[in-house]
């Protein structure tokens, strides 16, 4: 049954994700004003929305270690899993594109004396630990409760660090909102808006995707216990 | 009162155990020291006062590490920790417990840490004892919770580290910080959060750890 | 005390047990027998909450700290000796006459004049009467027993069964064990798992 | 021969116990890349070499201690390292092969830890390998002995403690003396000397500590 | 094959054995028992140079690598397979035919299907029945068992005793245990510990 229904919102989540990314590069190429950045700020369409996407990752799977632990929810582990490896997942691509735009602002694939850019790498380094904890539990329920205990932890560090690093006050990597809303010209506005719905709904159509295949795996595994 | 009773119980255990066995301590004040010993051999006289007071940081976060790798080993032999997990206290009890007994040595450590600092670098202010104070809380929080799971998992001793440095982070910050800045206050802050936050996830999970 | 309804239990992916079913009432006392490796030790860990069924109804009428359980090891600490460790249990277990009960316990299975040696320097039998007095130590009302006779000699396990024909009437017992011939005086039901 | 296939027999045996956990090398890449962004929040951002050569030796000390507390502990756990003295091969062979599995695992992660601190602190040359190479020797050496004191409790209460520290520090001293100082020939002697005489010594007493 | 004579051995201030005479030839059949507690294990050790006599003659007629021990504890590491585990005693031991050996006792105490696993996995019977196979890999000439029925099930018992009784002939034993009934058909003499 939930299967199904879930079979069924894939092909229209992927759909949506097509059309929405579409839309992001053609408003990118064709609408978004240059920056004084010149044409290498494109990647600021990419970069930042991978960022956020890849933070809504990380939350969502604390969310989901949440209803685990709290509600004992069925399939919450596996749910939490998925969305903090496709957390990962864009957290490479954060690093990567960051990596290349900080080569040609900076001129420097990375900088350490970056507070926000060590912190990010720090976040990511704590997702890597959380995959080297998962697979060196036996399979079962101790192995749920345990990662789903330490994606918690996650979800408390995040902001707890971006306090750390606002504290420190050296960081040059830029702000994009801060209290007076948004600092860019309306035009780039709409196009990072789309931009990021778009990689948002990317994230969503991968994360149904990946629960699927997964899902199957497990029916198939019982099936062939059954019949034997 | 019950519960503290239960606390009291199980840190009481921890330090009557490392007084027979003498396991941990010794093997904590030998890398403080040495690494003391280390940091005065290679930092030439008139260096910083401010990269001394990060190498203090250092030392005490890696001896930390240390005690903490061991913090689980009586319970894991003979898998004690099933006996404790049956009884009828709150399982964060035990968690509290180690805690406890965790910052006890942490604290011992760092009696003879922070004079031999004082008379190796620098002098050592309120501030500095403060932060660190406030630090060792939120080590021994955390760090007690993922020795647990370190000591459930296969890799053991290999993955606490792991586990523990990307949760140190803000207490580094916070604690070199509050150390050398000029306004301390907001430093200490971030320490006391970070102290209540975490002290309350850990407490409040720590039932899952250590049960299926 | 305690129902379980096509019960099962798999580490990864081998299945240790399947389609339990369990009733055991407040004086039960239930036999489990078995080959080595038949999931007898799994069914006890089951039965005292620390391992939990991969599939199926479980229900335990009966409180966390009412239960007793021997195990293969004898959960203590071994560098503590034996009236620390029954005096941690026994401040655990909240028991009134803590230290009075202790002494009794001590005398009553022949470790009294051990009491102030580390656990580490006890023999075998002495480890699994200690194991034993921890269990006992807070007259609980449901007993799990792995194999209790194991290590102890003649008069070891003569103290045993007088406890055991003492508690039958008003206690339920979950025993696993490879010779129930001693037992069956008690048992009222029988699992033999294959 | 013989002897050799033993001592070849026993470290394999620890290599295998490691890598059971399969993921050793992510880990300990994990641990370096984290322990370095720990150095880089508590050294301010115009740091001399100096104290990042300082930092270096403690994070290897760190790593060597933490693999020593747990050399035997597999051994400690069941017994087990009765099954080994029963064994017919000579005694000594027991030392030499978990000496030399100490070793490996120090060379592996220093293998990871050296290239990574070049990266990000500063230029690493000959001298410095060398004196890394001869202290890992003379670690393993006294830490293996010394923890297998540990293991077999019989010695444990007087020895460990007294003799860990002034046993560990001359390697210290001489580790970053080879590092830092104008002369490195005479640190690197230091150290040298150092192993010969205790490898010699341990190779030789092991027998006692681990039998009656 | 050993030979004692008023052996004594003490722990700090308290005396364990005491007195011990001990005239065990090649082919003999010690039968040890005692209340728990009374040395057995202790006297085991003393056999096997795991432990040194406190006072006493104490002459062994066998090396050290001819000697089989079956102790309380396994003896295996708990993290590798029991493959694994074998494999290492014999290279140590230098067992020729070191991997058919392996695989026959494997086989001969139930343990084929489960050599793959961790030992960390294994039941209480499996880990006596993997104890049994490292002490038999060599062919001893000395086998010094310590209770070694204990844990096993009723088919892993009739394993020992056929293994027993055709090693009994060629063999010098050493027994401790609590049920003598089930050696004594083997046993040529009985040190009653008290
Ligand atoms: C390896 C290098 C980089 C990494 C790992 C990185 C990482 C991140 C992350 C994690 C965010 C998420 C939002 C936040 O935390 O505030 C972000 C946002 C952003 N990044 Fe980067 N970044 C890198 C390089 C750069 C460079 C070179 C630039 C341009 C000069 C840049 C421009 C931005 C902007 C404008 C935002 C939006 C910030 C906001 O809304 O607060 N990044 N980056
Ligand atoms: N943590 C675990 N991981 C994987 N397999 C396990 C685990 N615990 C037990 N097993 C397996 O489960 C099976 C049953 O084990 P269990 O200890 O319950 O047997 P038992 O009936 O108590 O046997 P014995 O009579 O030898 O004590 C064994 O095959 C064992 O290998
Ligand atoms: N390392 C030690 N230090 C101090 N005392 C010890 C040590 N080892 C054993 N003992 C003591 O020696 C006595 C005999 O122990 P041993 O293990 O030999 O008994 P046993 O006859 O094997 O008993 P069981 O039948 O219970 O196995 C016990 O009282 C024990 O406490
Ligand atoms: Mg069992
Ligand atoms: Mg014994």
């Amino acid at each position: 049954m939930s299967t199904w229904s879930r079979n069924n919102r894939l092909p229209a989540l992927a759909t949506l994700a097509l059309t929405l990314t579409a839309a992001a590069i053609a408003l990118i190429f064709f609408y978004a004003p240059l920056d004084e950045d010149g044409l290498n700020q494109k990647i600021f369409y990419f970069h930042v929305p991978i960022a956020f996407t890849a933070y809504g990752c990380f939350a969502w799977g604390g969310w989901k270690a949440l209803r685990h632990l709290w509600k004992g929810e069925e399939g919450a582990d596996l749910e939490s899993y998925v969305a903090i490896h496709l957390g990962v997942i864009f957290g490479v691509l954060t690093l990567v594109t960051g990596s290349i735009w900080a080569r040609y602002r900076w001129g420097h694939w990375w900088v350490w004396s970056e507070d926000q850019l060590v912190l990010f790498l720090v976040l990511f380094l704590f997702y890597c630990a959380y995959f080297m904890l998962r697979f060196s539990v036996p399979p079962g329920p101790q192995r749920a409760n345990l990662s789903a205990v330490y994606a918690l932890f996650g979800v408390v560090l995040i902001p707890v660090s971006v306090l750390a690093i606002r504290l420190s006050e050296r960081f040059i990597h830029p702000v994009a909102f801060d209290k007076g809303g948004p600092n860019m010209a309306g035009s780039q506005f709409f196009t990072f808006c789309v931009s990021c719905a778009a990689m948002f709904s990317l994230a969503a159509t991968l994360y149904n995707l990946e629960l699927v295949g997964k899902r199957l795996d497990m029916r198939l595994r019982e099936l062939r216990e059954a019949l034997q | 009162m019950n519960y503290l009773a239960d606390v009291g119980a199980l840190a009481r255990k921890d330090l009557l155990l490392e007084l027979r066995a003498r396991d941990t301590l010794p093997a904590m004040l030998l890398f403080v020291v040495s690494a003391l010993v280390v940091f005065h051999f290679v930092l030439p006289a008139g260096s910083s006062d401010l990269a001394a007071t990060g190498l203090l940081w250092v030392a005490l976060l890696f001896t930390a590490l240390l005690g903490l790798s061991r913090a689980f080993a009586a319970e894991r032999e003979q898998g004690v920790i099933d006996g404790l997990v049956l009884a009828p206290s709150d399982r964060s009890a035990i968690w509290l417990g180690k805690a406890l007994s965790i910052l006890a040595f942490l604290a011992l450590a760092e009696l003879i840490a922070l004079p031999a600092f004082a008379l190796f670098f620098r002098h050592i202010d309120g501030t500095l004892i403060g932060g660190v104070a406030l630090a060792d809380v939120g080590i021994a929080a955390v760090g007690t919770l993922l020795a647990a799971m370190a000591a459930a998992s296969r890799a053991r001793e290999l993955l606490l580290p792991l586990l523990f440095l990307p949760l140190a982070i803000p207490i580094v910050v916070g604690g070199v910080g509050a150390s050398v800045a000029d306004d301390p206050a907001r430093y200490l802050g971030l320490l006391g959060l970070y102290d209540a936050l975490f002290a309350i996830i850990c407490w409040a999970s720590f039932e899952y750890v250590v049960t299926e | 005390m305690i129902r379980a309804r096509a019960l099962e239990k798999r580490y990864g992916d081998k299945r240790i047990l399947r389609g339990i079913e369990l009733d055991v009432g407040a004086d039960d006392f239930l036999l489990v027998t078995g080959p080595n490796g038949s999931g007898k030790t799994t069914l006890l860990r089951l039965c005292a909450g620390l391992a939990a069924p991969t599939r199926g109804d479980f229900e335990l009428g009966v409180s966390r700290g009412r239960i007793g359980y021997v195990a293969h090891e004898p959960l203590v600490y071994r560098e503590l000796t034996a009236l620390e460790n029954l005096d941690l249990y026994g401040r655990l277990y909240r028991i009134s006459e803590r230290r009075e009960r202790i002494g009794m316990l001590l005398e009553r299975f022949g470790l009294w004049d051990a009491r102030h040696e580390r656990v580490a320097s006890y023999s075998r039998g002495m480890l699994q009467r200690l194991a034993l007095c921890r269990a006992f130590l807070h007259e609980p009302d449901l007993l799990l027993l792995d194999e209790p006779y194991s290590g102890l000699d003649g008069e070891g396990a003569l103290v045993l069964d007088r406890e055991l024909t003492e508690r039958a009437p008003r206690t339920a017992f979950v025993v696993a064990t490879h010779e129930p011939e001693r037992l069956r005086r008690h048992a009222t039901d029988l699992l033999a798992l294959a």
